[in-house]
């Protein structure tokens, strides 16, 4: 796990991501908002993203959190469960 | 609990009823897959889940669910997978002595569910797939 | 329907879902019998009711609930005569497309039944049999 | 049927009348409120009823309502169903 990270997807980002996770060297901490940028330069189909939430280890999180080296991360689109 | 088998509600009914004699109401939800949405036809339904993260937000609903109402007890069962029209989606079960706080709490926890549990709708409908976004 | 005999949830709301396919909720109340009522232990319960009036005050909640609510259906059992402690006493199944109106409406049922129905619950305490006559 | 009323008692009032019905003799319509004061002479301890409604052929009345001949009333205490 250290030295890199989880993205995973779910429901239709799934499908505009082309993948369910990947997982990708990493070794330095940064905010959130900065791997989401680096992430939409590849899977430019992110950007169209509205009312995504994101989560860090299971737990939500906004742009400013800081990533570490063996997070998961999901991208959750709007839930349609019950 | 989430899981990809069916539930009985009749179970599950009986399961509540187990935990105290001093139950009087028992309220259920059963939520089961329709064959129209929002204008079109629906012919199958495939859930899909952050499986841990939803099994920890279906905690924290019940937590919170015996912590503001007056109930004894609350279940819930949401299915995963494959679901055909008329097959059940979600079980929510809550016993309390009073049937007032039963019906608040169950219907608290359904719309709870919808709008914390990482769980995912695809509509499988004659024109193709749809993952269902809207909170209904 | 008012009836002696015991009822399966499960059944009902079989029967309820065999109705509609545009069924997506089904919100059931299930009164079942409590072995302690306002401060006194309860052993056993009798329920007593006026034939003619109490089936067709069962049909006029039907009736009443199908015309206010945005529901597919209803359906009401309640059964008379000798109840044991942790029994079923009453059902109350109504399916809609949406679930608030099912929760509505059950709610509703279970109150106007409580009020308009000629049924006479009689508690056997260890201090000998009480009539019921409160609305809970 | 003529010529006769059914009296029905329910509940606790069962109790306190001592009967489940009565049958009585009765020629000439009158008010309800009539036929209520003179079983309370013969059962006083109907006097002490309290929040009773009055069904007359299983239709809620008031003591006001016409008594005919045929007719079947009942004494409902309240109800505690559910």
């Amino acid at each position: 796990m250290p030295h890199q990270i989880t993205i995973r997807f779910f429901a239709h980002l799934k499908d505009l991501a082309g993948m369910e996770s990947v997982s990708l060297p990493f070794e330095q901490d940064c905010p959130l908002k900065q791997l989401i940028a680096q992430l939409e330069e590849t899977i430019p189909a992110l950007k169209s993203r509205g009312g995504i939430q994101m989560a860090v280890n299971h737990a939500f999180v906004n742009d400013e959190a800081i990533i570490h080296p063996g997070d998961e991360i999901a991208f959750l689109p709007p839930f349609s469960g019950g | 609990m989430i899981q990809s088998a069916d539930f009985s509600v009749e179970e599950e009914i009986a399961k509540m009823k187990a935990i105290s004699s001093r139950m009087g109401g028992i309220v259920t939800f059963l939520g089961t897959a329709r064959d129209f949405s929002k204008g079109h036809d629906v012919v199958k339904l495939t859930f899909e889940h952050y499986s841990k993260m939803a099994e920890q937000a279906m905690l924290k609903i019940r937590e919170s669910a015996l912590e503001q109402f007056s109930i004894i007890d609350v279940m819930m069962i949401h299915r995963i997978g494959e679901i055909g029209i008329g097959e059940n989606i979600v079980l929510i079960v809550v016993g309390a002595e009073h049937r007032q706080d039963a019906f608040t709490a169950c219907a608290w926890c359904i719309d709870e569910l919808k709008k914390t549990v990482p769980i995912w709708k695809r509509e499988e409908t004659p024109d193709g797939q749809i993952w269902v976004e809207e909170r209904p």
